[in-house]
């Protein structure tokens, strides 16, 4: 099965569990394992007597995993996982139409005009949030559609700020 | 003397303040805004009364209802925390007039150091030194003429800013016009007040700051200093007492001044005189927090002293239990601000719930929390959501057992800075105390390195397992579900299972 | 010097262990038993052995289980924590032969304080003050006559006894026969071994003990005492430092026979002394326990010290970095236990899964701890799942923190002695400071009275109130039930949902 | 609905129910609530602004409830708990017929011999488990049957150690 980390796709097969005692293979690596879930979302992994521990947080097959001062998106691309998957790419390709905040917050700056050339990367407005200032981009080149907001205004977490074309 | 103390704020400082009261046998009130109701502080306190919806400017933020709450429970005292009304004299004021003890500094100590422009003028007059410029309304070619005598580089400031906003800095003559203009138009824009004044500009300073204490009968002293050099954006990260660059000379002198400052406003109460440190130890006025710090608990690890209940003995109009001979630091005190932001992208906030928690504990560990698991960070405040703070006799030993308890802080569910802490106190500059207000910026490379320790390979391939193997339970969980309704989930019965039985 | 340690133990001592051993950056080896596998002292080390099935027998006590796994890990020294073999010179002695730093006293040492009879005789040589009697073992006739010289009480006690067994106490001539012959039957059934010894009884005496700590070049210095007075069938629940009965010439002069009694063996690292001490301030020698105690984090607190660092600098063959004029204690420390029991219940073991904790934190709260939520205590083992400690500048304000963070100390899932801790905290012996071994006893019945405090009825009805919501959310949960494998409990969502929106 | 909580019987009634905020009628008191449940387990009761907090077990529908320094059994005994109550009263009440722990342990005392006549409350065996020592002890008048162990015996976890008549 395909286990996607980061940019790397790794290959990874069971080849048997009896109890704790698991045996993976990942790549051309096998593991001989003793694994536990001691808790809700925490993982100790015990290979060739060292302790390891991950902690994760699932959503269907994708994870956020956490281990010693590392954090990781994780994805799990078993057969039905990879039919979604190539639909969905044939759907939309980092589509992205309008620039929102997923907070409340107060628009601090508005750095681009309408109709204004973008590069990917380039910043469109800073939001103020949790006291915190976040600078949002566009994803891909794109032209400025529409600005719906300005500074100083109260923004609700959703609300499309500015559109794009 | 108090019985009953409000708390007006929320989160970990609410908290904080309801533990001092409890051990005080005083009685706690919460106020809470919609969005708050499941907050630690609301389950803490003996009562709890909301005050408005989540947006603090409709809660938190609402003098009247604040005064309400406090009348509806009868609360003698209100204690504002730090942040939201912490430093505002009209609510103060208000308590005065309504027969409410304010346990903070008199409303017009608060007026005078909230302004800078006066607040600089009462220290100049008290002998405190202030970094040289000028404090009054300059013209364009007033301010050339100023600037020539202070020499390069200086800052134009706006009198009513804060936060970096109307801000210039000037380094050359080509500068002057440009960047007196925009200050001028980003102030009036921003604060409705366009007066600026023009200081020396000390690049890359200390950020050391005293924290005093006085009461209602003149008695001033100093706690010693804190370090809050390690900053990102002017938001302290990590502090840390005694300052590894200070001297007990320079103590002695610096301390001395912020009991002057202090003195100069007739200051009662937990404060805090901030002071700009240049590398040749010449040390400048920045401003004074008329209130309770964040980074208050290293100073109380230093000196093993509670500021909270010193802050309500002097409300209670007690004299200092404490005088300037009986302060001394022992050992060395590091607090890492825990914040709910995704470092690598920004530091953008990122709130959520909580899955699960493990709070470091053991030898030399303070943490000031208020978060738990299943709870869920609300969107509308800061992303603070604890403090870790150690304590050892040195400052090595301190780094190693802030590094033991980071390593310990295991958190899921949202992002924390957590492994950036880490990496500060790995970063040389850090551990050799060599460090000033450009440490962020001049290490962020180091602090922000994906690469950072032990073989990416083999951690990935323990995050592939943990995923991998939680995917196969889950398969089996669906093919063999039972209804389950006990309140323990079914993962720690897996986890109960696999570990005393066998899968 | 020590590059990694093997923690020869379990649950709490062994991840108090690994903190330490952490923040000096030298690599942790856990072992466990079967039933371990879920313990967080395996999840807290760099590496974990299995050694062997649930039982203590064949696990924690097998030395050859325990030499192999340091063997195969590599680790270059043993710390064993309390209990278990901590005590063995055996498993001493092992390590030496096998090249493995034993992290505690030698074995001679450990084996001359071990028995009773010599450790006595040993502590008469040098000059150390033991409860009067006789050490040899007595006919019945020469008993009678021992007795007459001692005076009632006395008390008999096998030599190689312990835990109350093979003891009796005589009050009056015509017991001495009877008592005599049950001591020796009993001695003789239990140990084998029928030597009896005839002493004083000292009747609810204090029981205080001496820190010490003892390098390999003749160094030896004590750490003050720790009063364990609060003691239930022998087993201690509540300890503090300083005792509230000592006094500055007491201690100097109980410390100074502290370290003569440790000197007398050519102690090395860190161990206890045991005094029993009258309401006279007599004190009498009792045991050494020549190990860390699970009451070390309060002289720790009051001495702002780090036993277990201490320790692994000796076993390092360092000398002692503190020398006896540094030591002064500052402020007060208390110690409770918390054990999974049923104190309603004649205090029988409850063990079980943890559904909930909440943790004290904040300032002076300190937690040695090793249970998490979903974690199952074993029934193999100890029912103590952690220690509480606080300090504060003084007793009084000890007392109220403790008060303080019992409250914030929240379980479910098990029964606890919580609130048999609140209430020894409200007991006025204890709040007088005017206590001996016989407060338990004495204060059993207002320890376990279960109208206790506040209203009955009103916090009755809370309970009412929370069961019956719970029971009425899950009708409606049953009715509209969804396929729901989110890693956070419904229960929880349940939480959320509500605070959040409505329900 | 009844429930029981120690001796007593409480009649609990819920009159409404909006959001968080509950009205219940405990015997003739009525209560005016703000009810959550932030956690697992655990309710925030806020009644005339007074903050209270209960932790609870559930089992079925009886309840183990934390208050502040009290633990209080809970039975919910809506229609269904009523007949079985009645239906198991009528089976066996109070019924003891052997001694047994629920861990396994130690032998330390055996405290009474074959066919002694028991009052209720006296003790049978001394078992040490987690290094404690228990006493077992009958519930009702009864006489010793047979005893299965002698001291210094290992027994398991509901083993049966002594059976009654």
């Amino acid at each position: 099965m395909e286990v996607h980390i980061g940019g790397r796709i790794a290959n990874v097969e069971l080849i048997s569990k009896d109890g704790n005692n698991v045996v993976i293979r990942i790549d051309d690596k096998e593991y001989n394992l003793d694994v536990v879930m001691p808790e809700a979302g925490v993982c100790s992994i015990l290979h060739n007597s060292k302790s390891y521990n991950a902690e994760y947080k699932r959503k269907d097959k994708s994870y956020i995993v956490n281990t010693q001062f590392h954090s990781f998106p994780v994805e799990i691309v078993d057969s039905q996982a990879k039919y979604l998957r190539n639909r969905k790419k044939e759907d939309v390709d980092e589509q992205q139409d309008r620039i929102f905040s997923p907070m409340p917050g107060k628009i601090v700056k508005v750095l681009v005009e309408k109709g204004q050339e973008m590069h990917a990367g380039d910043a469109v407005v800073v939001v103020e949030a949790m006291k915190m200032q976040s600078e949002y981009k566009v994803k891909r080149d794109c032209k400025i559609k529409d600005i719906l907001i300005a500074e100083g205004d109260t923004i609700d977490g959703n609300q499309t700020l500015v559109t794009l074309e | 003397m108090i019985k009953k103390i409000l708390i007006a704020n929320r989160g970990e400082i609410a908290v904080r303040v309801m533990r001092s009261c409890k051990e005080m046998n005083i009685a706690t009130v919460a106020v809470y805004s919609e969005a708050d109701r499941t907050s630690r502080h609301v389950l803490y306190a003996d009562e709890a009364i909301c005050i408005g919806p989540a947006p603090s400017k409709d809660s938190y933020l609402v003098i009247d209802n604040l005064i309400a709450a406090a009348k509806q429970t009868g609360a003698d005292a209100i204690h504002p925390g730090y942040g939201f009304l912490s430093e505002s004299s009209d609510f103060a004021r208000r308590c005065a007039k309504e027969g409410i003890i304010w346990i903070g500094p008199s409303p017009e100590a608060m007026e005078m150091m909230g302004d800078k422009i006066t607040a600089r003028k009462t220290m100049i007059e008290a002998g405190v030194p202030v970094v040289p410029g000028v404090q009054h309304d300059l013209s364009l070619e007033e301010a050339k003429k100023v600037i020539k005598e202070i020499g390069y580089p200086v800052i134009v400031k706006a009198s009513a800013g804060g936060g970096g906003k109307g801000m210039r800095v000037i380094r050359k003559d080509e500068e002057i016009e440009e960047a007196y203009n925009t200050a001028k138009s980003e102030a009036l824009s921003s604060f409705a007040n366009g007066t600026l004044y023009i200081e020396k500009y000390i690049e890359n300073p200390h950020h050391i700051e005293f924290q005093i204490l006085g009461d209602n009968f003149g008695n001033v002293i100093h706690l010693c200093e804190r370090e809050c050099s390690v900053q990102r954006r002017h938001q302290k990260i990590v502090e840390e007492s005694p300052s590894p660059m200070m001297t007990a000379d320079l103590r002695k002198d610096m301390g001395e001044k912020a009991i002057m400052a202090a003195k100069a406003v007739n200051y009662s109460g937990a404060g805090t005189i901030e002071f700009l440190v240049d590398d040749n130890k010449n040390y400048y006025f920045l401003e004074m927090n008329t209130r309770l710090q964040v980074e208050h608990p290293i100073t109380e690890e230093v000196l093993r002293i509670d500021l909270v209940k010193e802050q309500i003995n002097v409300a209670n109009n007690l004299p200092l239990r404490l005088h300037q001979e009986d302060i001394v630091q022992r050992g060395h005190a590091i607090e890492c601000r825990i914040c709910a932001e995704d470092t690598e992208n920004n530091f953008m906030p990122s709130p959520g719930i909580i899955q699960q928690l493990t709070e470091p504990l053991g030898i030399g560990t303070r943490v000031d929390n208020y978060v738990y698991e299943g709870y869920e960070i609300p969107i509308f405040y800061d992303p603070m959501i604890g403090k870790l703070i150690v304590w050892a006799t040195t400052r090595a030993y301190a780094i190693k057992r802030m590094r033991r308890v980071l390593f310990e802080y295991k958190i899921t569910g949202i992002k924390t800075n957590i492994n950036y802490l880490r990496r500060i106190m790995d970063a040389s500059d850090f551990l050799r105390g060599k460090y000033d207000t450009g440490f962020i910026e001049k290490n962020s490379e180091f602090l922000l390195d994906e690469h950072y320790e032990g073989s990416q390979d083999e951690t990935e391939d323990i995050a592939i397992i943990a995923a991998y193997m939680d995917y196969i339970l889950n398969l089996e969980e669906n093919a063999t579900k039972t209804t389950d309704n006990r309140v323990i989930s079914k993962w720690r019965e897996f986890g109960k299972r696999n570990a005393m039985l066998r899968i």
